[in-house]
């Protein structure tokens, strides 16, 4: 080639990346086809870490149309509909420039839901910052906040909920993972592929600047001090552009003109032309020049890698690239043609006449995965699995239940989601904050179902039992989404880590991984996408952040109007607890915010009930047996019982001696975070039928109290003293205010 | 002790894009016949009045207070601290 | 009755398909749903014209300002002065008052966020296009959803506004009460929609058409009916 | 033809307030020790290049297209054009 080459040792692959490419190659690299491979090779790109791990995660089943491996999952929800959903990680970018690195994190995520053919219709977000009164915390959650909400509502899709975790270790590296979910009819699934020769690749929208270059390989290194200077351009996102876009791309796949269709994410164009041409077998040829560039001075290097926002890759048939460019017209968006599909199985790049990039598209596309070891962490030796701490006396307990739901991991998100619009479309009949999940219909795709979104982490448990921590995410993502009556049909998670080259954040990777799969078998729901995010690592105080797998669970429900949300409705309703209650208070809210320790057992998943737990919950929800619901999780029984309580303005009276229970300890009773557990309310009649349909699994379904009209919050034990007895006003006044206060410094309503 | 006026002005780096300005510039200047405007970049303005022993003072705690106090963020944005004479 | 009326799309209108699914859905109207550029050249044949919700061309500048400007608006606003009902949702409203077809601005909340909450309003007048089958006072739950829904006016044009009876809804408590903190956004006097003196030009900031079936309210009410059905109401009427 | 550069400043009248303004000033200035503040107003700037025939005319095509295409909303905000030297 015509090209001046690069020496081999300049070039930042492995030994193995080299010797793989260079087996097939032969000769030396142009500057372009250096840039394109690093970009390809680096561990956002290519997985190359987590791909030997990630198998062990089931990914089959029967309404999974498309796995991993795709943009996005796709699954069956029948009424000839597909529900495409995934998640990503935007820490790094967010981390140093909150508001822009949340805003293109949203961007993105928009657009692999859009590349499948899908009308993104909702978003999900969950934050990991240090502790809330810390000014920094303060600093990166009002900005994050405003990154999500300046462009989520901007390009007008709905916001169907969220999780906030706070924990030191976040402090410095904060993790920012958002989802979306979009329906389309399945006749119109968009695939990533180039198939035949001929075909035009098309690239929509905005200009290729130099924001973003090395953006994948910055995702993949440790963020230092020198991060700031390391990145190119920052990011910026243009939400206005990408209504525009997504309104574009819609009316092309139905006009039947789109043969393949790809977003430019991580690595740009070249991530397009070369996973198109390999998923398609073809061979991708594109001229340079035609790529509309914003600084005049790029170099080719540059324009090839560069991660610029809001376009995206279209393979159209010659004969349809006018009708396309009508369309794109009358939104007035700018696109190229940039080139053809062949069948050489290559990547060329001319520049000029010349040819500066002739790469196998599989060498970009497949690199070697890197062997990580991965080495037991001494960490969780030192961690007391048996701990208890010493039983409090009954005076204390109204204070701990009152620390409690004023901590930073308990108190109302309501300051995050009112700065979003959780109801355009008029989709979302379950809202932030009214229910576990939540619930979109689908009354504007001609059907009556529902969609039920969550997203769930629990870094605590994670980080103190690696293998429970990661079943118990799965579990109670999808306890949340059986809380509202939908079945769990599938799921899709971020996998956020350390460094993965220390053998013992690998090792904790491993066991995440392990307690996800082993779950998701247990509860036989498929796993249809994910992301890894690795290097997540305080420079400042060298730790790793505690490892964070979220998961976004979907679930369907057949006839939304019953979904159900977790209000407790009339007084002298009964109060059933279903499940039952073990001694697992390790990484509890009682356990760190109380007695400030991290021992402690974390609780364990039962295998052998969980996926009947779910179904029976879904089942009595569906027949209509139960006025409220929602599930226990962080803060145990009496933050899910006052949860109920505060969404209503009524009371309760708990006897918890009749919960059943390993222990007869009144602190554990309260607060201890076993998984597989509910609270519904019923009316008198239908108190034997929930009862019985739990029965048949062995599932007990305790009655453990009633509804209240006076609004206190009343628990006993066994007798008619109350070990509890606080007023639902103050409660509620400093647990949906206290997020307000930090951040505005002031009660404002 | 005197008081001063100071002007700070905070816009999007050089290279970073500019989605507002562009906006601007596009689909209301252009359009609407103004075909001279070659480029608009958009930012935002704090006119801080302070009292300050002079004039170099006035600046100094400007720039010591834009930096201390966050009032950009340099990843993102440049800061042009003005005096108004 | 047929019902004559165009739904208004502009470049990256976000609510637009929304307004339209309830008119169609919920009101049963037959409406027609057009790009600026079409409307524009078929303008004349419309009873009753709706600027929709959200966002419009990013709201970049000023929300609403840029839509303003476009042609269609030269022709909403001869519509207007035959008398027209023009109705104008949240960023509809802005582009009402940044074409002058009602007096005031709406700018930054007080609040300095976004903010999507559900709101009471108070109907202050029955005389307009948007509430003529309400009784002045009645309470209404509908939500808002925008970041620069802070009306403002001069003493001057507030007091004008106020003596025309110009002033459509306030936010209020749920039974109606006007406190400081029913306000959303720091509106003045409250102010959540107003109108033109004749009435046909009516805006608010609140989204109705979010607030019309029961399925998509927290409370279970259909309240953003009362919008749609004074519209049918005063259609009818003309 | 010569290339000029004006600064459009739009910030709000006198008698609408200006909370973004008085939050920075009271819950960031003032509470971090910056007490020598005794205002803050905030607005947007944008920052046109366009081509004209000299000064005069550069100033002058910016006066006429804020107030055209109002670049501000006369009933909230103010406008001062200025020319860059
Ligand atoms: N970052 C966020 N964005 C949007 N909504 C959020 C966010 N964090 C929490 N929420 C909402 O607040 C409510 C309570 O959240 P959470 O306590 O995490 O629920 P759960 O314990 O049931 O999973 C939910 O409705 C959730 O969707
Ligand atoms: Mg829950």
């Amino acid at each position: 080639m015509a090209q001046e080459t690069i020496q081999q040792d300049e070039i930042n692959l492995t030994a193995e990346e080299k010797a793989a490419v260079f087996k097939v190659l032969q000769r030396d690299l142009t500057l372009p086809e250096a840039a394109m491979l690093e970009v390809m090779n680096s561990e956002h790109c290519s997985y190359k870490s987590s791909r030997p791990i990630l198998p062990l995660l089931p990914t089959e089943g029967p309404r999974v149309i498309c796995g991993p491996g795709e943009d996005a999952g796709v699954v069956d929800i029948g009424d000839g509909l597909a529900l495409v959903f995934k998640l990503e990680s935007h820490n790094h970018p967010s981390a140093l420039d909150p508001y822009n690195g949340a805003a293109t994190g949203v961007g993105g995520i928009i657009r692999d839901i859009l590349c499948m053919g899908a009308r993104p219709i909702g978003l999900l977000d969950s934050f990991r910052f240090g502790k809330l009164s810390d000014p920094h915390t303060k600093w990166l959650l009002k900005h994050v906040t405003k990154g999500v909400g300046g462009y989520g509502n901007c390009v007008g899709i709905a916001n169907a909920g969220g999780e906030i975790e706070f924990d030191p270790s976040f402090q410095i590296n904060c993790l920012i993972n958002v989802g979306c979910f979009g329906i389309m009819r399945k006749d119109e699934l968009a695939l990533s592929t180039a198939t035949t020769p001929g075909d035009r690749l098309i690239l929509l929208g905005g200009s290729t600047g130099r924001d973003g270059i090395g953006g994948a390989s910055f995702a993949s290194k440790d963020i230092t001090e020198e991060s700031e200077s390391d990145r190119g351009a920052v990011q910026i996102g243009d939400p206005y552009m990408k209504k525009l876009i997504i309104e574009a791309t819609l009316e092309a796949i139905k006009s039947g003109v789109v043969e393949g269709l790809k977003d430019l994410g991580a690595a740009g164009v070249t991530c397009s032309i070369s996973e198109t041409a390999d998923a398609g077998g073809t061979g991708t040829e594109i001229d340079l020049e035609k790529i509309r560039i914003r600084e005049d001075d790029m170099e080719p290097w540059e324009i090839l890698v560069s991660e610029s926002q809001e376009r995206m890759f279209f393979v159209v048939k010659p004969e349809n690239v006018s009708k396309i460019g009508a369309i794109f017209a009358k939104y007035e968006l700018p696109y190229e043609d940039l080139g053809v599909v062949t069948d050489s199985g290559k990547c060329v790049v001319n520049h000029k006449g010349k040819p500066i990039v002739d790469l196998p598209a599989h060498l970009l596309t497949k690199p070697p995965a890197a062997n990580r070891t991965a080495e037991y962490p001494d960490y969780l030796d030192k961690l007391d699995r048996k701990w208890l701490p010493k039983e409090p006396e009954t005076k204390e307990l109204n204070d701990i239940c009152r620390k409690i739901m004023a901590s930073d991991n308990i108190i109302s998100r309501e300051w995050v989601y009112r700065q979003y619009d959780t109801e355009v479309g008029l989709y979302s009949t379950i809202k932030s904050g009214q229910g576990d999940g939540g619930v979109f219909r689908l009354t504007e795709f001609g059907s009556k179902k529902g969609i039920a979104a969550t997203f769930d982490g629990n870094s605590h448990h994670c980080y103190l039992d690696p293998y429970n921590g990661g079943a118990g995410v799965l579990m109670e993502a999808c306890s949340n989404v059986a809380a509202v009556g939908a079945e769990p049909i599938a799921f899709t998670d971020c996998l956020n880590f350390g460094n993965p080259e220390h053998p013992k954040v690998f090792w904790t990777f491993e066991k995440v991984v392990e307690g996800i799969a082993d779950a998701a078998k247990a509860l036989d729901i498929p796993c249809v996408g994910g992301n890894v995010s690795f290097y997540n690592h305080d420079q400042v105080n060298n730790v790793a952040v505690k490892p964070s797998p979220v998961i976004f669970a979907a679930g369907l429900i057949d006839d939304v109007s019953k979904a159900m949300n977790n209000k407790f409705k009339a007084p002298k309703q009964h109060i059933i607890l279903i499940g039952e209650t073990r001694t697992e208070i390790g990484g509890s809210e009682y356990t760190r915010v109380i007695h400030q320790t991290e021992n402690g057992q974390v609780p364990k998943v039962d295998f052998t009930t969980a996926k009947n737990t779910l179904a029976d919950m879904v089942s009595i929800i569906n027949s209509e047996l139960v006025t409220a619901s929602h599930d226990l999780s962080k803060g145990g029984l009496f933050v899910t019982l006052t949860e109920m309580a505060m969404a209503s303005n009524l009371g309760y009276n708990i006897d918890i001696h009749r919960m059943p229970a390993d222990t007869e300890r009144v602190d554990i009773r309260l607060f201890s975070e076993t998984h597989g557990r509910f609270l519904v309310t019923v009316i008198n009649e239908n108190l034997g039928k929930v009862v019985a349909q739990f029965a048949q699994h062995q599932i007990p379904a305790t009655l453990i109290g009633t509804v209240t009209e006076d609004k206190k919050l009343l628990i006993s034990n066994g007798n008619d003293t109350n070990i509890i007895e606080l007023p639902l006003e103050e409660i509620k006044q400093k647990w949906k205010f206290r997020m307000e206060e930090e951040m505005e410094g002031k009660i404002q309503k | 002790m005197p008081k001063f006026s100071v002007e700070i002005i905070i816009e999007g780096k050089k290279n970073a894009r500019d989605p507002e300005g562009e906006t601007i510039m596009r689909d209301l200047m252009i359009k609407h016949g103004y075909d001279m405007v070659e480029s608009v970049r958009s930012g935002k303005i704090l006119k801080v009045n302070l009292e300050a022993k002079d004039e170099n003072a006035a600046e100094e705690i400007c720039l010591k207070m834009v930096n201390e106090l966050r009032i950009y963020n340099p990843v993102a944005h440049m800061c042009v601290i003005k005096l108004v004479k | 009755m047929p019902m004559n009326v165009v739904v208004i799309q502009f470049s990256g209108s976000t609510c637009d398909r929304d307004l339209v699914n309830a008119m169609r859905n919920v009101m049963e109207w037959d409406v027609d749903f057009l790009w600026h550029e079409k409307a524009m050249k078929n303008l004349e044949k419309y009873d009753a014209i709706f600027l929709p919700g959200g966002f419009t061309y990013g709201d970049h500048l000023r929300a609403g300002i840029i839509a303003a400007f476009t042609p269609v608006m030269g022709k909403v606003k001869e519509r207007a002065k035959e008398g027209v009902p023009v109705l104008g949702i949240c960023n509809g409203f802005q582009i009402l008052v940044e074409s002058e077809l009602l007096p005031g601005a709406l700018i930054g909340n007080e609040t300095l966020r976004f903010s999507c909450k559900w709101t009471n309003l108070r109907v202050e007048t029955e005389r307009s296009a948007a509430t003529n089958i309400a009784k002045k006072g009645d309470v209404w739950k509908v939500p808002i959803a925008h970041g620069e829904g802070r009306y403002f006016l001069d003493k001057k044009g507030l007091k004008d506004l106020n003596e025309n009876d110009q002033i459509v809804w306030r936010y209020t408590t749920e039974t109606g009460e006007l406190t400081k903190e029913a306000n959303p956004n720091g509106s003045i006097e409250n102010i959540a929609g107003i109108c033109n003196l004749e009435g046909n030009v009516v805006g608010l900031m609140p989204h109705p058409e979010r607030a019309a079936e029961s399925t998509l309210s927290p409370w279970e009410t259909e309240d953003g009916k009362f919008y749609f059905q004074s519209i049918e109401k005063f259609l009818r009427r003309s």
